[in-house]
């Protein structure tokens, strides 16, 4: 057991601290205490940023060289991500298009499509998006209702997607469409590429609780895509989207790194705020602090044997289901405890000198006990295929979508 | 035994029903956020007489019991109707003894507050934000008085949130402290009887919502994680209002009992209302957690609500030193 | 709103303190923090108080008087209740007799079991204990193995009982058993009236985690029942158990009464006990203790409102389950702090002078969460029955019992 | 980053696993409640080398890390194992400077328990039921000595429990405030190691159960309810594996990390391993909670650990005073 990086390890951190430290002028960099940057505002500098770290051989680590990237493995990406947190640049423009769209195309498309857009997504010269959950299909996503109807050499898509992440600044999208309503529901899918600047696509924000615009609703009115911007065989929709959720599941409630606030800047808050309660309130404060930081040093320290799995070459299971939900519940303690140490603050939605971090986080949280799979889909998951219990009975994987079954 | 509502209570619960639906919503809480009027406002509240309920016939109110406004207050919490009936009912215990002040208070044509903590410079105090006199507690002493307010950004814009600071103040009564005290918790019981009304609404709303929506082929209800986490929302909503009815009927028959009563609600209340609302929110999935949706209006209330008044930790420490003294009889 | 009797109420309770003060010398009463008595060492008390409680009329207070009954309200019943309470009397020795097996047998019995049986019950000449689960049906009782076979005019019976209070010293039970396994589940099984003593039943005691043993294990074994001693007609088993178990839930997590100390308990134990912790500990301690009170008092008073439906002439419907839920849960909030509040007694079965009220409170809890309705189960029922959520899917409602399908 | 165990430590684990199996058992831990004799004992744990993990080869032990004996500790709690090597951990601390008690601690001759509290009447320890001689702490020193034990009745008899009166006592350390405190620790990490176990083992004979059970003809993990609270339970223990592993590394590769792991290490054992072990009762319905069934066994044995060496709250103190005070770094 070790903590430190192997001597590889310690010599590829090296290169990329050095790569960062080089470019530091050309970077997109968060100020003290800032989480994220718009990209709304900012999409210009992110995809700069993004470009520099391409050509500095920071982007794509695990991509096949022959795609643009740098051939690497899944711990050197690790790295990667770790020194990009502690240099203070935000996440990458087409952290979506990398972590989903991207290895999707590499499985799934033509080598015309794979030598047309792999290397410009990781450039960050296109932008990508992914079009998969709608209205009436959040964690049920094959009964969504998006039509693509085939005609000549076209496809003629019509429907609606929503919480689709960038968006608004996105070049091309993978869509995931129902192209026969008459199959059961999960068998007449079909996905593909398509260009978010053609004629019927429409995207707007989509505002949450906490009053931010992190997703969008994108309509889509009779938008054709050629037959050519397919990814894989008609009908074969919903193989192809479980390789880019796959894909997700590597991105999300990852190794190591925290949801929400990291636990050292939760205690400088404690440090600075718990001496101002009066004696009784800190005795019950520090229960509650201590709570939290025990919930996210056991959500840290589990991300880093999920690390040790990459770190010796193996792939992240279903078990990494298991850091979202502990990491989130970390968060909401932290959260929690985080506001109310504000004391009369508390119940505002910033501090007197407008500060908001505990807040924010306090608001932005349910959602996510929501997205990118709910608790309760989450818990789902770990049972059956972790733990080996047996799935809930399943009424609608035969029936022809269209006979109202959903 | 009938603990119970009788039928005059029914029938104020369901006027009170009827006019909060018509004169508020959440959408209006929702619109506060962004500097829109609240609702149903200050004065419809007086024309309604739901700001005298409590203030004695000679100052120009019905000298009705705690119960009565209680049971509109979980009315207006249903749909987040502001201002907030808290500062009605502890006001008219503060003013028993000042009929024309109370007047004023019950016709709606001052704007009161009631200030939490020194008044060189209150906690941020419901209603506080627009009101114009204020009520305090001055070295054990309750004064009247201007002020001048700061507002905070507003968590829940529905609590018109603000710390005071006195610029004037007038003695009303010189020895306060108990007097004070009965009043805040008399006001405890009216807040958590508007939580009773919005951890209810969250619970009919999340139920409603578990009833249509589908996944997997089924109605979501029909699955254990959303069915049981809103039975035991449900649960939490029953006990609430079981406790907030016995302390609101204990400041009028029993006061003895409305200390550890008051406390036992507001505790109850803060915990209930929260889980509520996070429980609305989850049920909804990711449509629950959007701007448009009312669910996080809810839970903003929720949110405010469970620190104003006494925060849960300071009223479950209340009921523990209560009970050991000996509060439950024996 | 009124926590007093009616003047009624008052009447009837005042007639009953009369009553119990007139008999005192002859009833079983418990001593100074004794919960209850063992009917394995106090069986012949125990008849006897029933029966001078019965000859005061204060046993079968709803029952018709044409069975021995006192044709009495609900309220009555509970005001009976509450004084068999106060005057220590403990709970009375056919108490499932009453509860659960006499209505049965009122509603379903010919008017000959009617006279053999109902007046000797009220009476204790009789004790009478209900047959239904079994240790591969508990949950869902409608998948019981017991099989009964018809043979001449006797029905011959085979197979195990679980869970079965009172049976070792019962003169009667009811008796669920499979007469069709042919039929789907509920619809092949048929009730009767078995006679304990008769040859071939066998009771063994159950031995509980905590220690004792409040459940038998009941075996039959070629156990003859003449086909008199049927309750409804073969196949109508299950609809003759709904009888019972409505009346069941009638009897738990009924109208005020607590599950587990009452609340005033607690609190003494919480004085006696909490100036002896150092000061921090008092403050963790008396948030432990006020959380607890307030779950009493919201159950206590809730129970007050259902109990309040009785006084006014109505009948408990399914929210009663949340009775058992909330009574529970505070329960076990007052077993946790009421042990945690012993300190290093804390760690033993019993304090130092031999007291154990809180650690067997606390080892008795685990099987009040499953017993008489699982915590999941009370969940279903009320989500169901109570907020109208949509039922599972079931499966098994149709199929052959013999199928497999159970 | 190597967070894992290394091929040395799987070996350890795999051979203690065999051998606890078939010394030890939960049905040795029922027959201990009416006055069994504990397995696999003090002998049998000597003899295997467990008493001597972490005493250093001069003394007879075998010199090895923490992490050792918390992964053999590990194994030990998952069948309820008694004697402790809680005892074995904190003595071997303790003595340090004396190898010729430390042999004796490690090759069994010795029965030792380390005293908590006042060594005029200690709170109930570990193992003291049947010690021959006791370690404690008087007035900031380290003494050894014999002693007059009062045992209590076993909740869970697996702990032997008692609370002892030295009748003689030699002074081993004299200003002893700081190795005390680091023996307590690595106590508390190894007593962590005993619940993971124990948990983890729950947890499995859980999802045994519900994969096999059936109710209204499906098998009972099926249902969310029932898969959710064994998913609730087995995230619990994977969070609780990371935090014994750190605890028990940094005890050895970053002492001053020491005491803000081995807090986090217990206080998460206290609510994993209770948790654990009422979900594998409720999971089992009504055979959970019969005598003979071994469920109540990991219950007892839960009831208990999460009260000794500190509970929940004193620890959750320590690792928010720790962490305020820069113990997590910047």
């Amino acid at each position: 057991m070790d903590f430190d990086d192997s001597p590889d390890e310690a010599e590829y951190r090296a290169r990329v601290r050095a790569a960062l430290e080089q470019h530091a002028d050309e970077l997109l960099r968060l100020a003290p205490g800032q989480e994220a940057v718009d990209a709304r505002t900012h999409e210009a500098e992110m995809r700069r940023t993004q470009r520099v770290l391409h050509d500095a051989g920071l982007v794509g680590v695990t991509w096949p060289r022959e795609y643009g990237g740098q051939g690497g493995t899944l711990l050197q990406q690790a790295i990667v991500g770790q020194e990009l947190a502690r240099f203070r640049v935000p996440a990458l423009i087409n952290h979506i298009g990398m972590g989903m769209c991207g290895p999707t195309v590499i499985a799934h498309g033509s080598a015309d499509q794979r030598d047309r857009y792999l290397a410009r997504l990781l450039r960050a010269d296109d932008v990508w998006c992914q079009l998969f959950s709608e209205p009436a299909s959040g964690s049920d996503l094959a009964a969504l209702r998006t039509t693509a109807v085939r005609d000549g050499e076209d496809w003629v898509v019509n429907g609606q997607k929503v919480w689709t992440t960038l968006a608004h600044v996105s070049d091309y999208g993978i869509l995931l469409t129902r192209t026969d309503p008459e199959k059961p529901k999960h068998a007449g899918l079909t996905m593909f590429v398509v260009d978010m600047h053609a004629p019927g696509v429409t995207v707007r924000p989509l505002r949450q609780m906490g009053g931010q615009s992190d997703f969008n609703e994108v309509f889509f009115d009779d938008v054709r895509i050629p037959d050519s911007e397919r990814l894989g065989e008609p009908g074969e929709g919903w193989r192809v989207a479980l390789t880019t959720l796959m894909n997700e599941r590597v991105t999300i409630g990852g190794a190591g790194t925290a949801i929400g606030a990291p636990v050292e800047e939760f205690a400088e808050h404690a440090k600075a705020r718990l001496p101002q309660l009066d004696p009784e309130r800190q005795v019950l404060a520090r229960q509650a602090v201590g709570r939290a930081v025990v919930a996210a040093l056991g959500a840290r320290y589990t991300g880093y044997r999920r690390l040790t799995v990459l770190s010796q070459g193996g792939i992240p299971g279903p078990e990494a289901s298991a850091g979202k939900l502990a990491g989130t519940e970390a968060a909401h303690l932290m959260a929690d405890a985080g506001v109310r140490l504000l004391g009369d603050d508390a119940v505002y939605a910033a501090t007197a000198d407008g500060e908001d971090r505990w807040q924010r986080t306090q608001s932005w949280l349910p959602g996510i006990s929501i997205a990118g799979g709910t608790d309760q889909v989450l818990r789902n998951i770990l049972g059956e295929r972790v733990l080996g219990l047996p799935p809930e009975p399943r009424l609608d994987k035969t029936a022809p979508f269209s006979g109202g079954q959903r | 035994m009938n603990f119970d509502l009788d039928d005059d209570q029914r029938d104020i619960a369901a006027g009170a029903r009827d006019f909060f639906r018509g004169n508020a919503s959440p959408a209006a809480a929702r619109a506060g956020l962004e500097g829109g009027a609240l609702e149903p406002g200050r004065k419809a509240l007086a024309d309604m007489g739901f700001l005298g309920i409590t203030v004695p016939e000679q100052a120009g109110g019905s000298g009705r019991p705690l119960l009565d406004l209680a049971v509109v207050a979980e009315q207006g919490g249903a749909v987040l109707a502001a201002p907030s009936l808290v500062t009605a009912a502890r006001a008219a215990v503060l003013l028993a003894g000042e009929p024309e002040l109370a007047a004023r208070l019950a016709d709606g044509s001052t704007a009161f507050a009631v200030l939490d903590g020194p008044v060189e410079r209150s906690a941020p105090s419901v209603d506080a934000a627009d009101a114009t006199l204020f009520l305090g507690l001055d070295g054990g002493a309750l004064v009247v008085g201007e002020g001048e307010i700061v507002p905070g950004r507003p968590l829940d814009a529905t609590r018109g949130l603000a710390s005071v600071r006195l610029t004037s103040r007038r003695v009303l009564v010189e020895d306060a402290a108990e007097l004070w005290a009965r009043a805040r918790q008399v006001g405890a019981v009216v807040m958590a009887a508007e939580d009773l009304g919005g951890a209810d609404r969250c619970v009919q709303v999340g139920v409603a919502y578990a009833q249509e929506r589908e996944a997997f082929g089924r109605r979501i209800g029909s699955y254990q994680a959303v069915k049981h986490m809103l039975v035991d929302a449900w649960v939490g909503v029953e006990q609430l209002r079981s406790l907030v009815w016995w302390a609101a009927w204990a400041a009028d028959n029993n006061p003895a009992e409305l200390p550890l009563a008051a406390s036992a609600a507001k505790a109850c209340a803060a915990a209930t209302f929260e889980r509520a609302a996070s429980t609305l929110i989850q049920v909804h999935g990711g449509i629950g957690f959007t701007w448009e949706h009312d669910a996080h209006l809810f839970w903003r209330r929720a949110k405010v609500d469970r620190l104003l008044l006494g925060d849960e930790a300071e009223h479950l420490d209340a009921v523990a030193r209560l009970a050991v003294s000996g509060a439950l009889g024996a």
